[in-house]
């Protein structure tokens, strides 16, 4: 990643009629860097993404890529290439003529085109395809075809839309290793959309949440993760315990809270959160609650419940522990150490917290539900 | 002016201006042409130019013009109405049960190649007094005398148009057939439907746009065709449009022709509306 | 250059055995352009087109000549002028006013043509297309002209070109009567020859090519050339338009050519039409002659129905009447 | 297990179409190896005079590659003014666009004579002769409305993010159209170009109007109508005619099969 | 879920011209059952659902729903219902005329029709979304349509093809309470495709694993998760670290096994391995590792290597780890208890594995990559 601002956004609106699709984008783009937009389905990521390939003009704001004004500049000329979220793999092709659809406008040669289609059919696992149909293509594979297509060009910047959603785990984990040897070797700037947030958090240096038109944080993964900035945020990127907290005292760096069943702690202010409150919210991630049959040790912490439900994640176990007092039952995740189940449904169990690992995140509101 | 070119109606403009100027300005003519002389009188060859509405009163009090109007209307009805029905299957045929599409496509229009006239004249031959049709009947011996309601009536004009306009109808009708996505059919199915009842429910109503083209590109013209009814339509078959021939032709009254031509022009105007309207309606109450 | 002349004509009559003097003069044909009826042509010439000659017939000549479409005729510039049947030069039109419009080119017969092996030749009259026994073995012309001119003989008119209204109601009467007998108003002449050969019609009303036809064909069918019962004659031939560009001499050279007994004997023998140059019928074929109707032509002369220009205002009533009558009412 | 034999109604239906189709036009080549005028049964003898005598007739044979070509220019030019236009109504939502969607559908009901003779009123005096360059003009004007409607058809549910895609792999808007939206529509194309050139092959009125000296093969046919004797040559034309679209479709079958198999 | 069989499939084969698409399928499932399909894109997933469906022709074998044999049963008249990978919705109806098609075939009344229509809606969150339009839905929007167009039918047996993939986290998440929760509720048997692993784990009863068009392993999520049948279906569930050992001694129940790196151990016989040999691969799941710079105590066995690379996945943190000898890195999985990563690349860790982890995967082979 260079120091180089490869895409500056400034203050970028797209309305549907009165309905406004992305409202006051900003954003800076650093050359090579691998970024991510998550959020909610219709939230605006397509819009964006499309804003910045140049297929959906603005009403408002400026785009500059490598360091151009894209005012006037159009989709074919911009130094982008776009893996659509629809494929849009060219029925009356195969798939060898689809990958090097783009190629054909260069000055390769027919071999070198051969070549560099077949390379990145290798790519992508769709190696000797080539003369596959469009129409026989399975969903996956329609995908990849997709990507190689875009990646054959190699672009200054790379868009992609939910380019591994239709992917299975072994491939999608072998793509994303794949993706970003690839980014990092030719230097490419990524920005990617997608819903799923263990791929975003593995693959991107800095991720962008968006709600409703609006881009809420930005940030490097871990941050986001620690760190977020309100609710909404913190339930997109993994699973959140939410608790009602009341601010008892406060000063710059921490927090005197008195949390809904577990009681007072001294929690650090979250530097992301905007409005604090002396009705706060805090949240909890699963996996950093301990649950267990006998009261444990050493917690900041400690509360009883019942266990109302148990979830088996493979790698983990998720319980669901119903607290007196608490209207939603507590999530508590437990890695999968000797494939075992420790406890079931309508046992006792204790859960203990270390009051790092409970969130800030500033003003209770109440939420209007997204659909 | 590149900015322009990129909004929508920048585009859609550009688009399709070749078209809208290319009729636009050979329509222009034709249209004002016709509605000045329809205000205008002729007497033998001179035109009188004063601005009268007594073509319209003519044609208004005349029953004649009533009578052939309905009948025209009437028979492009029918004549639509069983082009499109006994095209459908083979729109169907093409684009669902065989790979051959471009040669089931050229197959139905071959036979358009050829002269209209001759193969009106080979329709008198299979309806006629000794043809094709009557002598199979009387050698079967199914029947002693020839038939003589083949030909020369609405039948034979029915008839002879549903086989003219075999290829305006099928093609719509395939391309809108084609387009339909296989997996609605399969949902349609999955969810309890029989193939009739599939046809009905899904089949049917996604292929109205194609329905629509078909129907107008049939019936518009032929409420104006003259020659077919002349040709095989014998004494019952004149329409409206024989008469405005007429009154262009022979009569050389083109005031009054104009005026009945705009009259036509109107009235399958208000037809096609009311025909639109309707079909889009009912494709929607198929649920 | 021979092709630089253009004739807006019916198709076929480029036929080179019509001019063979002006091919050998000019070493090619003129260039030809099509018309499938004399008020097409009208129209089109009417819109502005542009051609040397035409070929209508002559009951149209008044209305092009007031159209003023047509040049007058140097009589003296044309060589066989005098050859042509003095019978036929009189016929209304071709000169008006004391100007000449027309050279006379082919001429012919409108009359009942009859299935001689279904009706004998003392039965047939015009008043048997009425006859009720004849329901839907009958044909006449989609044409209310022709259609008319029939009437007239069939009822007696004194004129046809300019009938009183009794007479104008008796033939229209006449006309409603055979109505339910008509099959079809024929618009072309094949209509007809297929409809009579097959047997679906035995009596029309038609030209003399349809009983040519139908002889060719073995057809046991004829017209019915008695003048007593009716017959009438159409004359057709060349004009020389308004709009004309080519040289007087050159398109004089083509009307001397089409007039020539050379190209009436052609026409005569391989066309089986009567032309109007007396000579042409004596250096054609005697059998041909009386094989085609026209070896007494004197006595059809006397007695037949010629299709003059009928007067403007009767001519829209026909018309009016007889879209009337083909609608059933 | 019994096997339940399904009549395949659809396709017998289909043949039993085709017949109906044929049935006029293979009367013709019947007739044209008749040896009499009259196109009428009982029929009176095998003759292929008919076909050696089409040698002679020039004009006859001039009048058809006449059609020949008004028509293929015609299926080429209304076609395309008909896929832009098509293009812009179904994918465009822009000021007018009901109003020009109105208008080119407007040749339909304009009855063929006013059209015909203002045409060549106007074209007389914008200084164009007579001559296939207008027929073609006219031809084109009538079979739009037929174009349009069969491409808008086509066009409608046309994915959109295809021509993205290939404008963003780089290709200009005309490439794009070229190399995507084209061959996506094929089926259209094809469907409007038969129709256009069917429509043009066969219509009259304006060709009678504005053709000068190369009169088209209707007009030669109409005009010649009045002359019965001439009919079979025309028979025997429309026989060969036939025939040679049935051979070249034939032909292109099997070298299509052919490609096919090699393919594999 | 029921004692009774509601679906038999018994040796199907289904041919693409010279290509087997699915192969040899057998498969019993109970009434009232969640099954799962999983595999790699292009593995046979939607042919195998297509074929239960009726809507593709089966070279081979024999289905018997509900006890009817369906070789002669069209696809209408099957007691199954399916919610398509592409949705299909009807473009010409609106969304309560879409979900409500397959009623009007009932004879029920139109205000029972309605009723059940807004029900489900309701149960898949669309609910007062009757009027809309199809093409004014967002993917998202679309797919849940489809899948309220099935439920309404209320099915035997209900078929999905990827029903929750276009969906984003939170509301896959709720989706899958919700379709659990009917599942159960209404006893309708399952049978969904779906390629993520988690899905498959929480929502099914049993899970079949697929490749390359045959069906690998059917089983329960957690016996698929700790004796996978073999080396590809151990890496589809879950990660896997694959090593390569040596049997010394075995019997019935336990093998003595000398593991590459890790050395001697006793480990269990994997019932779900069908061929055992002398050169054995067995697997070790990532957070059954200790990971720690301090030589820890109390595990069978140890190895020592360096940190290559650090992953973030939010609830939990992923070292891969060189260990001299061995081919690939090892990958240990930590849960982020404090929002802390404790090792960077470069460190020396000590890796700790108890031999109750060590999955026996049977005879080594060379595997052919997979599509
Ligand atoms: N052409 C359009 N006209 C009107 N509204 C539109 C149009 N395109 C998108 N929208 C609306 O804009 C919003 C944002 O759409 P967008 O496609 O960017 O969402 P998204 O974040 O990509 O969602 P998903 O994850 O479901 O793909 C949605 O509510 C959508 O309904
Ligand atoms: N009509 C067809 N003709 C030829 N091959 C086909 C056809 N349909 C599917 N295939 C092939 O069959 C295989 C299985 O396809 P299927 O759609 O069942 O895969 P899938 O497991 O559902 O994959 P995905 O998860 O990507 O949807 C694929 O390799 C595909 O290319
Ligand atoms: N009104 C009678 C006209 C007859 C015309 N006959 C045309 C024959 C072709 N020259
Ligand atoms: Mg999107
Ligand atoms: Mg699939």
């Amino acid at each position: 990643m260079s120091e180089q601002n490869i895409i500056e956004i400034k203050g970028v609106e797209k309305r549907f009629g009165s309905f406004v699709a992305v409202s006051d984008l900003n954003l800076t783009l650093k050359e090579g860097e691998f970024f991510s937009l998550l959020g909610p389905s219709g939230c605006g990521k397509t819009t964006a993404l499309r804003i910045i390939a140049g297929f959906q003009d603005h009403e408002e704001g400026e785009i500059r890529i490598n360091g151009r004004t894209m005012g006037e500049v159009p989709a074919n000329k911009r130094p982008t290439n776009m893996v659509f979220q629809s494929y849009a793999i060219f029925p009356h092709l195969n798939v060898g003529d689809n990958v090097g659809f783009g190629l054909r406008k260069t000055k390769l040669s027919r071999n070198e085109i051969k070549e560099r289609v077949a390379e990145a059919l290798e790519m992508v696992e769709l190696g000797g395809l080539q003369d596959r149909k469009a129409n026989e293509l399975s969903g996956g594979q329609r995908q990849r075809v997709a990507l190689a297509r875009a990646l054959v060009m190699r672009p200054k910047v790379l868009l992609l839309d939910e380019p591994l959603s239709a992917l299975d785990k072994n491939l999608r984990e072998a793509m994303q290793l794949e993706m970003r040897r690839l980014q990092q070797k030719l230097g490419i700037t990524f920005v990617m959309v997608t819903h799923d947030q263990y791929e975003a958090m593995t693959m991107s240096d800095r991720i962008g949440v968006m709600f409703a038109g609006q881009l809420k944080q930005v940030d490097r993964p871990e941050v986001l993760y620690s760190q977020p900035c309100n609710r909404e945020v913190a339930s997109f990127i993994g699973g959140m315990n939410f608790l009602d907290a009341e601010v008892t005292a406060e000063n710059s760096e921490s927090l005197e809270v008195n949390v809904q069943g577990f009681g007072q702690m001294t929690i650090g202010v979250n530097p992301n959160v905007q409005v604090h409150d002396k009705e706060l919210l805090v949240g909890v991630r699963p996996e950093q609650l301990e649950i267990s049959a006998e009261k444990p040790d050493g917690y900041d912490a400690l509360v009883q419940g019942e266990v109302s439900d148990v979830a088996f994640y493979g790698e983990s176990v998720h319980y669901y522990v119903r607290v007196d007092g608490l209207k939603d039952s507590i999530a508590v995740a437990v890695p999968n150490y000797f494939h075992t189940v420790d406890h079931s449904r309508g046992d006792t169990v204790w859960l203990g917290v270390q009051s790092a690992s409970v969130i800030d995140l500033g003003k209770r509101e109440s939420l209007g539900g997204e659909k | 002016m590149a900015g322009v070119l990129r909004s929508e109606t920048g585009k859609g403009l550009a688009l399709s201006a070749p078209a809208t100027l290319y009729v636009g300005l050979l329509v222009a003519v034709p249209l004002c042409i016709l509605v000045a002389y329809s205000f205008w009188t002729q007497t033998y060859v001179e035109i009188d130019r004063k601005l009268t509405w007594a073509n319209y009163q003519e044609a208004f009090t005349d029953p004649l013009v009533r009578h052939l109007m309905i009948r025209s209307v009437a028979i492009a009805g029918a004549v639509t109405l069983a082009t499109v029905c006994l095209a459908y299957p083979i729109a169907y045929f093409i684009a669902f049960r065989t790979q051959k599409k471009t040669l089931w496509l050229l197959l139905i229009t071959i036979p358009f190649w050829s002269s209209y006239l001759l193969r009106v004249f080979s329709w008198k031959l299979i309806l006629g007094f000794n043809g094709v049709l009557n002598s199979a009947l009387i050698s079967l011996g199914l029947i002693q005398e020839p038939l003589t309601f083949l030909l020369y009536n609405e039948f034979a004009v029915v008839l002879t148009l549903a086989h003219a306009w075999a290829p305006f109808a099928i093609l719509p009708i395939y391309v809108s057939l084609q387009k339909i996505d296989r997996s609605l059919l399969e949902a349609a199915t999955d969810l309890g439907c029989s193939k009739l009842e599939r046809f009905v429910r899904v089949t049917l109503p996604l292929t109205v746009p194609g329905i629509i083209a078909a129907c107008l590109i049939i019936f518009i013209p032929t409420v104006g065709d003259y020659v077919t009814p002349a040709l095989v339509g014998g004494s019952q078959g004149k329409m409206v449009a024989n008469l405005i021939q007429v009154q262009f032709g022979a009569a050389n009254n083109w005031p009054l022709g104009a005026t009945l031509s705009l009259l036509a022009m109107l009235s399958v105007g208000c037809v096609a509306i009311v025909f639109v309207v309707a079909v889009t309606a009912l494709g929607r109450r198929i649920r | 250059n021979a092709a630089d002349l253009t004739v807006f004509d019916w198709s076929g009559y480029e036929d080179q055995g019509f001019y063979g003097d002006y091919v050998e003069k000019y070493g090619g044909a003129p260039s030809y352009t099509y018309f499938g009826s004399v008020e097409e042509a009208f129209t089109k010439l009417q819109s502005g087109f542009e051609a040397d000659l035409a070929h209508p017939c002559t009951d149209a000549l008044r209305k092009w000549v007031a159209a003023d479409m047509i040049k007058p005729i140097d009589t003296s510039k044309l060589e066989n002028w005098d050859k042509l049947m003095p019978k036929i030069k009189e016929v209304d039109g071709i000169t008006i006013d004391g100007q000449t419009y027309m050279v006379p080119f082919e001429w012919g017969n409108t009359g009942l043509i009859y299935r001689t092996d279904m009706i004998s030749a003392d039965d047939v009259s015009l008043q048997l297309l009425a006859d009720p026994a004849y329901q839907g073995k009958v044909a006449i012309p989609d044409a209310a002209s022709s259609a008319f001119a029939m009437a007239a003989l069939a009822t007696g008119a004194s004129s046809y070109t300019d009938m009183s209204d009794e007479e104008f109601q008796k033939a229209g009467d006449y006309l409603r009567a055979i109505h339910p007998n008509v099959r079809f108003y024929w618009s072309d002449a094949g209509q007809l020859d297929q409809a009579i050969a097959s047997g679906e019609v035995t009596l029309g009303w038609g030209w003399n090519q349809s009983e040519l036809n139908l002889i060719w064909n073995e057809t046991p069918a004829v017209m019915m050339r008695d003048v007593d019962k009716g017959i009438a004659t159409w004359v057709c031939g060349y004009v020389h338009l308004k709009s004309a560009k080519q040289s007087d001499e050159q398109v004089y050279d083509m009307l001397n050519a089409l007039s020539s007994a050379a190209s009436g004997k052609y026409i005569i023998e391989s066309w089986g039409y009567a032309h109007a140059n007396e000579d042409a019928f004596a250096q054609a074929d005697p059998e041909l002659i009386e094989t085609y109707g026209f070896s007494d032509v004197d006595s059809f002369f006397e007695g037949s129905l010629f299709f003059d220009a009928v007067n403007p205002e009767l001519e829209a009533k026909m018309l009016k009447e007889f879209e009337r009558i083909k609608a059933g009412f | 297990m019994t096997k339940v034999i399904r009549i395949p109604w659809l396709a017998v239906y289909a043949i039993a179409y085709l017949v109906f189709l044929y049935l006029p036009v293979l009367l013709l080549p019947l007739f044209s190896f008749n040896d009499g005028t009259i196109v009428a049964f009982p029929l009176k003898g095998f003759t292929l005079k008919w076909y050696a005598q089409l040698g002679q007739q020039d004009t006859l044979l001039q009048a058809m590659v006449n059609s020949l070509i008004v028509g293929s220019v015609t299926a080429l030019m209304a076609t395309s003014l008909g896929l832009f236009a098509a293009r812009a109504y179904v994918r465009y939502r822009f000021a007018g666009r009901e109003l020009s969607e109105g208008l080119v559908m407007l040749p339909l009901v304009i009855p063929g004579i006013i059209v015909a003779s203002s045409m060549l009123v106007l074209f007389i005096s914008i200084g164009l002769k007579p001559s296939l360059t207008t027929v073609i003009l006219g031809h084109v004007f009538v079979a739009l409305p037929f174009s349009v409607s069969i491409m808008k058809s086509a066009f409608d549910d046309f994915d959109q993010s295809l021509e993205e895609a290939a404008f963003d792999l780089g290709e200009s808007v005309v490439g794009t159209f070229r190399r995507v939206t084209l061959p996506i529509v094929a089926p259209g194309i094809i469907a409007s170009l038969l129709v256009t050139f069917t429509v043009s092959f066969d219509e009259f009125v304006l060709a009678f109007f504005l053709s000068g000296n190369s009169p088209t093969l209707p007009v030669y046919i109409w005009s010649q109508i009045r002359f019965p004797a001439k009919l079979p040559n025309t028979l025997a034309l429309g026989s060969l005619l036939l025939l040679s679209s049935v051979l070249l479709l034939l032909i292109a079958e099997y070298f299509r099969r052919r490609s096919i198999q090699s393919s594999d």
